[in-house]
């Protein structure tokens, strides 16, 4: 039974919205993370991250397979077949990967929202979506101590380490709005039972979770900022390091699309 | 007084004993296995960036989850084979740091074909298949080195090799069985790697001071020659049945022996790639050069004493 | 008396060449007693080359929660399962297909 | 740089009823990031279901080799660091230090 047969026709819709959000966030996170692959700073964290980096992309793969059992278009097609205009990436993850204390900063953030968005996930009464979100889960568990156990190294780790640190989480925290950006299809999900409420609705929830997180590691949570700065990638607001990123990322596919690679 | 060890110790390698990290060692048999150790070392780590520069345009999401998990390996080889290194150059005083300071500044050698290009998609697969076959024929005969350590991560080296072989083959096929500019992409990347190919087994062995020890140690059990014609063996024959040329007019099989007859394979660029030469060496030492200056905070991060939880 | 004892756990390795395998754990003073009571407890008959000995304490290990070690499932292009088509694409070839595993 | 990482020891349980075997040792900046990082240095293809990470200067060992296995000159490890401080999920951190992973 294709996922969400039992929803109505915008549901079902909306549904395909929600997950290609969600497949386009680990898809292009996952491929800023293989960027480091044979330059992280220590060879030992060199094999680490080249995991969290396949983990993100395989999300990203279980989510595109969702959508191609509801609108049979191909995972590949959508993974590299769409330009920019398309994506529905938060544009804090299309962002260049800057130095290490940025990536681990960002990546830490970016992890607690989508362990928000997977734990309202693993509620939802779909059972094959339920399923999906619970493995995603279980490997983002070691996402959180591996980026916990780095923001803790760096904030200890000395004063241009801790001074790196604090200020890409100036960076990040300024652009993890856009990670929550309000859209049309939400109310439909929450009125079809698909979800207890709306996504962008957990920004709030998220601050105060990032806010207890960086205290532990001894860190400070960055202020807000004004609503009308926010970015909106998610409506295909993006940056030109998405387009550099999805031309690199699809030279070869696209190059002879109907061939096998 | 030391002779009696040395006498005690060859002994004990010619009965096929095998020698531990912290066993008594003559200087040069440590001297020895670091040499040959440190190069297979820095050969991983460089020869994980020709496959590297094709991660982000690894097409389709099959592909770019088996070619990074691939290099990763890579990266995990040279972060075991570094470990044997550093514990056996203690004595010498010589660190991981001035290994790859070694290697950044082009004082240490690594295997050749990690100098050429990879210009293309197949090139990808070329690698995986060929080099990954090739260097599966001279880790598999390492097993048997009587330096302990080294055989034992060299189980697990072979075992992921054997992996990364089936990869590549797999990639080579979809070209071989694909387009008409697919096919073409995967002769053009095996007439750019077939010298290359050869080059990586090394000159055959003028019995140097240095190959006969290696050999009366067992740190070595065969010879570059045998190697090579080990590989050409498995492999020749299988990448003419993909229909693609070999860039070799003398090449053949000599029935009686079972042994492949090659052309001379330019030994002078051999020695030119390996003394630092080759088209892309000075631009992935400088990428190295350049990652160390940016990242040298986050190692000073990481031994600063005052963050020691 | 034995509660202020430390815990201590022994590996031995068997053979050259062969890695330390975990032997079992005592209870001990110190390190230098602990050292001294595993070689007798564990290499009366020789089972051993060397034996480690490590408080503990000094042990950290992994998994700590539930979460199982490494990815649920096994990531099948890590494993040669992944690839399991190219035996069938070789005979297109007319090659035998394991021919290059030799 | 690099070289004043400690050396931690990596010991992994195949199966339920195996003993721990020495896996191969890794550096770090300390025994959080040793665990953080032995996890995908040695289970990516679940080959452990249960590993042990062990700071080599907390190894004791018998009889005596010829060259010392023993604790790195430049950085003498402290005994009393190796109390198992731990990295929890993310609401109780390492960061405070004491917390327990037993």
């Amino acid at each position: 039974m294709p996922l969400g047969d039992e929803l109505s026709a915008e549901g079902r819709a909306a549904l395909g919205e929600y997950l290609l959000l969600m497949a386009d966030d680990e898809l292009v996170i996952g491929h800023r993370d293989s960027e480091w692959c044979a330059f992280a700073p220590l060879i030992e964290e060199d094999v680490a991250f080249a995991s969290i980096a396949q983990d993100e992309i395989s999300h990203a793969a279980l989510f595109y397979e969702l959508i191609e059992s509801m609108r049979g278009l191909g995972r590949d097609q959508l993974a590299f077949g769409r330009p920019a205009s398309e994506m529905r990436n938060a544009t804090l993850l299309e962002r260049e990967n800057g130095d290490w204390a940025f990536t681990i900063a960002r990546h830490y953030l970016y992890d607690l929202a989508d362990e928000l968005r997977l734990e309202q996930l693993a509620k939802c009464h779909l059972p094959t979506l339920r399923a999906v979100a619970e493995r995603i889960r279980r490997e983002e568990h070691y996402h959180l101590e591996h980026g916990a156990m780095w923001l803790v190294r760096l904030s200890r780790g000395g004063s241009e380490a801790r001074s790196r640190v604090q200020a890409a989480l100036e960076r990040v925290v300024r652009e993890s709005r856009g990670l929550f950006q309000p859209m049309a299809w939400e109310q439909i999900l929450v009125a079809e039972g698909v979800i207890a409420a709306r996504p962008s609705h957990l920004y709030q929830e998220f601050r105060e979770r990032a806010g207890t997180a960086l205290a532990t590691c001894g860190l400070r949570m960055p202020p807000d900022v004004p609503p009308g700065e926010h970015p909106r990638g998610r409506t295909g607001g993006h940056t030109p390091e998405l387009r550099e990123l999805l031309q690199t990322m699809g030279e070869v596919w696209r190059s002879d699309p109907t061939a096998s690679w | 007084m030391s002779d009696g060890r040395l006498e005690a110790f060859e002994a004990r390698i010619a009965r096929g004993d095998l020698v531990e990290a912290d066993d008594w060692m003559p200087e040069e048999y440590r001297r020895q296995c670091f040499r040959l150790i440190v190069t297979h070392a820095n050969s991983e780590l460089m020869g994980a960036l020709p496959e590297r520069e094709w991660i982000p345009r690894a097409p389709g999401l099959k592909r770019k989850l088996s070619v990074l998990s691939k290099v990763q390996d890579e990266i995990g080889h040279a972060q075991m084979i570094y470990r044997v290194a550093e514990d056996l150059a203690r004595p010498f005083g010589i660190s991981r740091e001035q290994m790859l300071d070694d290697l950044i500044e082009g004082k240490a050698k690594f295997h050749n074909v990690f100098s050429y290009p990879a210009p293309t998609w197949a090139d990808v697969g070329v690698i995986a298949w060929l080099v990954d076959g090739a260097a599966l024929e001279t880790q598999g005969a390492l097993l048997r080195t009587s330096y302990a350590p080294y055989a034992r991560i060299l189980r697990r080296i072979c075992a992921e090799e054997a992996i990364h072989l089936k990869h590549g083959e797999d990639i080579v096929l979809t070209l071989a069985s694909g387009t008409r500019a697919q096919r073409a992409m995967l002769q053009d990347a095996i007439q750019r790697w077939w010298q290359p190919l050869l080059h990586f087994f090394g000159p055959p062995d003028e019995l140097s001071p240095n190959s006969e020890r290696t050999f009366r140690w067992r740190i070595r059990t065969r010879t570059n020659e045998q190697l090579r014609q080990s590989f050409l063996r498995k492999y020749a024959p299988k990448v003419l049945s993909l229909g693609m040329e070999i860039p070799d007019p003398e090449l053949r099989l000599d029935p009686e022996t079972g042994d492949w007859h090659y052309g001379d394979p330019d030994w002078n660029e051999f020695w030119r790639v390996v003394k630092g030469g080759g088209a892309r060496t000075e631009a992935r030492l400088e990428l190295r050069r350049m990652t160390r200056e940016q990242q040298g905070w986050v190692l000073a991060a990481m031994a600063d004493p005052t963050s020691a939880a | 008396m034995a509660d202020d004892l430390t815990v201590f756990e022994v590996f031995g390795r068997e053979r050259k060449g062969e890695p330390h395998r975990h032997a079992g754990s005592l209870r001990a003073a110190d390190a230098q007693m602990a050292v001294v009571l595993a070689q007798e407890l564990f290499c009366r008959r020789k089972e051993y080359v060397q034996i480690w000995v490590v408080p503990r304490t000094a042990i950290h290990w992994a998994p700590d929660g539930d979460a199982p070690l490494g990815p649920e499932p096994q990531r099948v292009y890590r494993i040669g399962e992944g690839y399991r088509g190219t035996v069938e694409k070789w005979k297109r070839f007319g090659g035998d297909g394991d021919a290059s595993r030799g």
